[in-house]
């Protein structure tokens, strides 16, 4: 900036005058940024009007980008905008896939749900199938299910229990709210055939009575 | 007033030209209302003062050099040709007051409506096209990078999902495929193999259910289907001449004898 | 209940404070950088750590940028650093050849900007000539328009509006920064006004008939 009077002094030059440092360095930004590849800076002068000297501009754009979230960067042999490494998180987009719960999941679950406190053997002779290590450790990541209290038989094997991330994920306020099977029943639930979906919602609510029977048959505690 | 100079004698060579550009350009043109505009331009007054008689006339004037010359003509040409010529003779004529609908004022005031708006249309686009274009004037990020993307998965179920789930498992012995009883059935076979040994030792007249086997007459499972098939075999039997069959009345025990 | 949540949050967020406004900023100019398409709020946002407020911090980048080589600007709801007009002539190598509109084409991109959301007969109408479904389909496939919503009358007409693509090709803040628009509305010209009288009504829907069999086509998937 300091070289810009020494420039325009000289009065033959100001005719073909280069232009001022500050514009070349526009120049050079505006180059830099729009090119598909490194420019060397013969290709910056070829580029630029007659007199410009791309080196010196590249010399100051260089320090105005210094701590900034782009720098500009020398790649082999010629020149480059580039993110700050620091910032290199910036270019990541975390996407969230939604996945259906497998069959084995949601039925340990459920399982887990009604019988609770319940032992993984008790799991296993419910669904009359080994339950894998798998499915337990993906609905206790996924914070569904706790280790309940060891019970008191022979082994003192754990238990599990469902989470209130559960109760919240399936707005229940307790897993008592879960319908009985006499309500199941009376919803079609036990029907081998794909719900309707949304009609059987006010059936369920008319038999809530029903369900607190049913409930309690299966709650022995 | 230019709107009242006779067009035809206040042409310039070059409006002549134009006129003639016209014809010979027909196909450059798309429609009814672009003729109009240009034809109007050609009076250089403002659109909203142009003589639409004037426009009238020098559009019909075109369409009958065009056919002259054997243009082929868009129907839409023809179309507001037409329209033009009555709304010329609307404008001559003067009005009826009995006549319904929009006066031929109200008409030829929308149709400057529209060329104007057609106009400013024209000049809309050709300032919109005049502005800094991306890649022309002003440049993206020649080198873009790619923001990656991180998936991460989440599992859902609803609560529908759930209690389907254990309603299967729960009720999974009350879907046991239906498998035929054979243990509780006595068949017409083994009644028939039994009668035929039974028939020769009894004399006269005897009850059909003393002819049930043994071990079928307490459960009333075993006992219907027994009964049935013994009835079923006594009457193949009666039927092939073997023995007679006799009921003294609707729903009183049967009897047979051996046939003699 | 209610003030709990609130709490937490307020605890959270003293636990994770957000960055510094200056290196917000610098997140903001590496996110812009890096993406030829303009970026909106929302993306920022979400690639940033939890807090950040990238409309502030874009006030203060643009502010860095003005008269730079590359600037700061604004495409609807997104935001692009692009180069500055007056350097166009040092892009000539970057310039791609320019698809040549038909006259029709830019006529119909004009008359969606200006009357946006306008439906195929009310171009149709403008324009005096029936739209080629050719225009129609060159413009949205180069993304400058694209379905608006369908209009409340009879037959449900589907409408047109230009996208973000055209505001960036065009180097336009939004639609309302068109060319001469107020102007426009103010002469009445956007306004849509019938051909009087009863007899053209007729024509009028006949003409609306047409066009919904063109725009029906145009929904064939």
């Amino acid at each position: 900036m300091n070289d810009e009077p020494e420039q325009t002094e000289e009065k033959e030059e100001t005719l073909f005058a280069a232009p001022p440092i500050a514009e070349q360095e526009r120049m050079v930004e505006a180059i830099l940024f729009a090119s598909a590849e490194p420019v060397r800076l013969r290709e910056m002068e070829e580029r630029m009007p007659h007199g410009c000297d791309p080196a010196e501009a590249l010399v100051h754009l260089r320090k105005r980008y210094e701590g900034r979230g782009v720098r500009v960067v020398k790649v082999g042999d010629a020149w480059a905008v580039r993110t700050a490494p620091d910032l290199a998180f910036l270019m990541q987009k975390e996407t969230v896939e939604e996945r259906k719960l497998s069959r084995a999941a949601v039925e340990t679950l459920a399982i887990i749900a009604y019988h609770q406190p319940v032992t993984r053997a008790e799991i296993e002779e419910i669904r009359g199938v080994a339950v894998s290590r798998g499915t337990i450790d993906q609905l206790l990541e996924m914070e569904w299910i706790r280790f309940g209290r060891r019970r008191m038989t022979p082994g003192r094997p754990v238990t599990f229990v469902v989470t209130q991330e559960f109760l919240d994920q399936f707005s229940l306020e307790s897993a008592r709210d879960l319908p009985g099977l006499k309500e199941l029943r009376a919803a079609g639930l036990l029907d081998s055939r794909p719900l309707p979906g949304a009609g059987s919602d006010d059936d369920e609510e008319g038999e809530e009575d029903e369900a607190q029977t049913g409930q309690s048959e299966l709650f022995e505690d | 007033m230019s709107d009242t100079e006779n067009l035809f004698d206040s042409q310039t060579v070059a409006d002549r030209l134009q006129a003639e550009a016209l014809i010979v350009d027909v196909d450059g043109f798309e429609g009814p209302l672009d003729l109009l505009l240009t034809l109007s331009r050609s009076q250089k007054v403002d659109l909203r003062k142009i003589s639409v008689l004037q426009l009238a006339e020098q559009y019909l004037a075109f369409v009958d050099r065009a056919k002259a010359l054997r243009i082929e003509l868009a129907a839409d040409y023809l179309v507001m040709a037409a329209w033009l010529a009555f709304l010329k003779s609307r404008l001559l004529l003067p009005p009826d007051p009995e006549a319904e609908g929009p006066s031929a004022e109200d008409l030829a005031e929308h149709l400057a409506f529209q060329l104007e708006r057609l106009q400013a249309m024209r000049e809309a686009a050709a300032q919109l096209m005049a502005r800094d274009r991306l890649g022309r004037d002003t440049f993206a990020r020649g080198i873009s990078e790619e923001v990656e993307r991180v998936r991460k998965v989440t599992y859902s179920a609803s609560l529908m999902d759930l209690m389907q789930a254990y309603a299967r498992i729960r009720t999974r012995d009350e879907f046991r495929p239906y498998a035929f009883d054979r243990t509780n059935v006595f068949t017409m076979e083994e009644a028939l193999d039994r009668m035929r040994g039974l028939i020769g030792f009894a004399g006269g007249w005897s009850e059909l259910t003393t002819f049930l086997p043994d071990g079928w007459t307490a459960d009333p499972k075993r006992r219907r289907s027994a009964t049935a098939a013994t009835f079923a075999a006594s009457l193949e039997m009666a039927k092939q001449g073997q023995i007679e069959l006799r009921q003294s009345d609707t729903f009183q025990p049967i009897s047979i004898r051996k046939k003699t």
